[in-house]
């Protein structure tokens, strides 16, 4: 019922799209949609920017107002976007690497300013367009083509991050648990404030094929589920049962001004209309 | 109204009276004080100034908020514009229109960040990677720091390119009297916005002229921007026969019109001899030398390009054509000099410089020019 | 006509505002002008120069090479300074702090700072002072036109004792001047 | 009544990834000999959409199915 809904927010003649078959990142757009059409949202509202990589090619996909940007900038653009017309809504897509690594500081920038844009980190732990390079959230161990040993370097927790950095909503969610992720992307789109969604997802081809996963999207999958966590669940679980698991769900939903109405506010008062 | 405004804050002013309201930006010396100018100017006409993260940042929101429709322009100096380098290819590539100025110090590297130079000319021209072609202005004072601001923003809109101020630290930060023009005084360009519904829109569509018209995000037109090679849809392709037209279009459209782009200055260039090739606050050093030698009975003239970039080719073979020889003096070692001496190529071009972060005083150009003279 | 006058001081004498006052004075005169000062890190104590070219044609090269007015507040500026001056240039200085100075030139000694506190109070006021004396003595802008361009420029509530700091400048000017 | 429902596939769409198949409760897909998903018996569907959300290619939907009387 939903994919007949959702194909009319699609560019249907760039279809069928680029992803290998069984892509994570097919299964968050799916989501995404669905809750931009829950919230009603009229497209010629939506402005969907994007850094590069496969992540990167959902504007290209998407009936809106899309920019595909640069690596790692994607929030940089956004923030020229919201700032320039508040009434847009701006979400933003982003690979792990790109979010994290080169875009790293624009991210943890946007989370600090409470800018009213949406993060949806489609995480995959691995440059999956580059050919299956190590990325700042492949577990330890994993394999990658530069890191043909397996990974030593400890892994970025997006979560964490966002939550350090003062993201005002924090959320993880996975392309496997997938009713659920609508409804944790919808919160974040309809959250006032800069929100954060780490979607744990897969790469069969690039990352499943290196680690014993093979390209089976199903074996992908898979692995999440036996990797994730509820949040209610993790917070009972001892350090030991923690290990090499992560939860997910609503880390956290805060009220906080917003950074374009911050600034209406001080440009009224500067104009001395307050 | 005539006010004492240093350069940077002439530029700020020019930036507003073109429209620009929106200005993202990392301070760096020289140029920060343009920033907090536009920090405190900006919300008084109904704009938005932000602070970004870092000089990409910087580049990347602007770009964003110009796809708005908000004119939108950054400031730096040598070590931001080297970061910008990558978003100046993307606007260039999408053909979003930003103004950028450049504060010039000392470089390469940190070098000197408070002393002035004109080290990134070529940089200007050639930084980011790929084939693009993209507009730079060389103010010479104050004033001009004002009015080449608001021509920066008009081709830039125009054209849909990159548009770069290249001051330096002398320009910057020299106070003199501007008069600031009433609005409407001076021609404001706007892009070109589309004529037709949003179905028959194309973002690149090239078949009305070299420049396509920009809708702005939110204003009903759904199209997609990107920095990849694509057809006029706007979307992807690699198909070489429309990936070459949409290259050979983004650098035709400037070299095509490069008369009607460039500008410049001729001082007492007719009668003269020797030709003086300067510009920026080095220019200013030129005319000083040239009044001294006049009044020695030198026959000496300076043309001064207030547009550098296109490269006002043709003019400048016109105006020496005839001259005995032709003497470039800029602050650096021969960045502009080799590109007289391309288009001169059959004349005597000399050349002075240098880059140690002080102006070049008029006594040395006038020794050099009458060292020329004896040769 | 084509006047360099050159203010140079320590970080805090409030000389980069007296250059833009002496500029925007100018300026009301109907000149042409081009200031420039010290740039970088100029902290309290450390040298500050405010330079301020006034003519009646269009001032090419902008930077000030040989002063035809020299104000001096420290020694050290008055030391590197006065390298670069024009036959005949005028100098004043605060007697207070610049204590060696050449013999043979045009030097005015005048008691500036003390001025500055014994009328208003504040040393702060020092500039107002010397550009009350300069002005006096050299004519190089109206004293109306740098009483207008100080009230712009000056931070609100503060008119009372920068006017009458720039009072006693030129008070001090004539007097100087009179005496040759 | 037990609802019965239709199903489509967009088989231009699909990649036969087999995810669909997998997570189909009552197992009534496959994939087919042009590595294309089929649906096998369409009236033992639960209506789930577990089949819609994990397809990341938008090529499946399910709907309720009108009731045609006999």
């Amino acid at each position: 019922m939903y994919t007949d809904i959702v194909r009319e927010y699609l560019r249907k003649d760039k279809f069928p799209s680029i992803w290998c078959p069984g892509c994570g990142h097919g299964i968050i757009l799916g989501a995404l949609l669905r809750a931009v059409y829950k919230l009603g949202w009229d497209k010629n509202k939506i402005v969907l920017v994007s850094g590069i990589g496969c992540s990167g090619r959902t504007p290209g996909y998407v009936d809106f107002n899309t920019l595909h940007t640069t690596h790692g900038r994607a929030l940089a653009f956004a923030t020229g976007i919201k700032m320039a017309n508040p009434e847009l809504h701006v979400i933003a897509v982003m690979g792990d690497g790109d979010a994290v690594a080169i875009g790293g500081n624009h991210f943890i920038h946007t989370a600090r300013r409470n800018l009213d844009i949406t993060a949806i980190v489609y995480n995959n732990s691995i440059y999956g367009m580059t050919g299956g390079q190590v990325s700042p959230t492949t577990p330890v161990g994993a394999r990658a083509t530069t890191a043909p040993y397996g990974c030593v370097e400890k892994p970025f927790d997006v979560v964490e991050l966002a939550l350090g950095s003062g993201a005002t909503f924090v959320a993880r969610g996975s392309s496997y648990h997938v009713p659920m992720l609508d409804n944790i992307i919808k919160e974040a789109l309809a959250h006032k404030g800069f929100s954060v969604v780490d979607v744990i997802t897969t790469c069969p081809t690039t990352f499943g094929r290196r680690n014993r996963l093979t390209d089976d999207p199903v074996k992908n999958l898979e692995w999440i589920k036996e990797r994730l966590v509820p949040l209610s669940k993790w917070e009972k679980m001892s350090e030991e049962e923690r290990k090499g698991k992560l939860p997910f769900g609503i880390f956290r939903k805060q009220e906080l001004p917003e950074l374009t109405e911050l600034y209406h506010e001080m440009d009224l008062k500067v104009r001395g209309e307050k | 109204m005539e006010k004492l405004l240093s350069g940077n804050e002439a530029i700020a002013e020019g930036a507003i009276y073109a429209g620009c309201r929106f200005f993202a930006g990392y301070p760096i010396t020289p140029s920060s004080d343009l920033a907090e100018r536009m920090s405190f100017r900006l919300p008084q006409v109904g704009g938005r100034f932000i602070q970004m993260e870092d000089e990409i940042a910087s580049a990347g929101a602007i770009i964003g908020a110009s796809l708005c429709g908000i004119k939108s322009m950054t400031a730096t100096s040598g070590p931001g514009f080297s970061l910008m380098q990558e978003h100046i290819s993307f606007a260039a590539m999408a053909e979003v229109p930003i103004v950028i100025a450049n504060i010039q110090r000392g470089g390469p590297s940190t070098g000197l960040p408070t002393f002035p130079s004109q080290q990134d000319m070529m940089q200007a021209r050639w930084g980011a990677h790929g084939d693009y072609e993209a507009i730079t202005l060389v103010p010479c004072s104050v004033e001009e720091c004002f009015y080449l601001t608001v021509k920066a923003f008009n081709l830039s809109e125009k054209y849909r390119v990159p548009a770069f101020i290249l001051s330096d630290e002398v320009i910057a930060h020299l106070r003199e009297k501007v008069r600031i023009p009433e609005p409407g005084e001076i021609e404001v360009i706007d892009r070109e916005k589309p004529r037709v519904p949003p179905e028959q829109y194309y973002p690149y569509d090239d078949s009305q002229g070299e420049v396509p018209p920009l809708a702005a995000f939110g204003s009903g037109y759904r199209y997609h921007v990107t920095g990849l090679a694509h057809d006029i849809t706007g979307f992807p392709t690699h198909d070489p026969e429309k990936v070459g037209r949409l290259l050979k279009r983004i650098v035709d459209k400037i070299r095509n019109h490069v008369s009607e782009i460039v500008e410049y200055e001729e001082y007492m260039v007719e009668d003269a001899d020797i030709l003086v090739f300067s510009y920026g606050c080095t220019s200013r050093a030129c005319k000083e030398a040239i009044q001294e030698l006049r009044r020695d009975g030198v026959r000496v003239g300076l043309w001064r390009p207030k547009v550098i970039w296109p490269f006002p080719e043709e003019e400048l073979k016109k105006a020496a054509s005839g001259k005995k020889a032709v003497l470039v003096v800029e602050m650096n070692y021969k960045q502009i000099g080799y590109e007289v001496e391309r288009i001169l190529c059959d004349m005597r071009v000399h050349w002075m410089g240098r880059a140690d972060g002080e102006i070049i005083p008029p006594e040395e150009i006038e020794e050099e020019v009458k060292c020329i003279l004896t040769s | 006509m084509k006047i360099e006058v050159r203010l140079v001081g320590e970080g805090g004498q409030g000389l980069i505002l007296g250059g833009l006052i002496l500029a925007e004075a100018a300026i009301r005169d109907g000149k042409n002008v081009a200031h420039t000062q010290t740039y970088g890190a100029a902290a309290r104590g450390e040298i500050s120069k405010s330079d301020v070219i006034i003519s009646d044609e269009t001032i090419y090269y902008p930077k000030v090479r040989q002063a035809d007015i020299l104000l001096a507040l420290t020694q050290e500026a008055y030391d590197r300074y006065t390298r670069y001056l024009k036959e005949g240039a005028i100098i004043v200085v605060d007697e207070f702090y610049v204590k060696r100075y050449d013999k043979d030139r045009k030097v005015y000694a005048l008691p500036l700072s003390d001025t500055a506190i014994k009328e208003t109070g504040k040393v702060i006021t020092v500039n107002m002072v010397s550009l009350g004396v300069i002005s006096e003595l050299t004519g190089v802008v109206s004293k109306e036109s740098l009483k207008e361009a100080m009230l712009a420029r000056i931070p609100k509530g503060t008119e009372e004792i920068n006017l009458k700091a720039l009072e006693a400048g030129f008070e001090m000017g004539r007097k100087a001047k009179e005496k040759g | 009544m037990k609802k019965k429902y239709r199903i489509t596939i967009y088989r231009d769409w699909c990649k036969g990834c087999g995810l669909c198949v997998a997570y189909c409760p009552v197992k009534i897909l496959r994939i087919d000999e042009e590595r294309k998903v089929s649906v096998m018996d369409e009236d033992r569907c639960v209506g789930c959409l577990m089949c819609e959300y994990r397809c990341p290619d938008f090529a499946i939907d399910v709907k309720e199915r009108e009731e045609v009387k006999v």
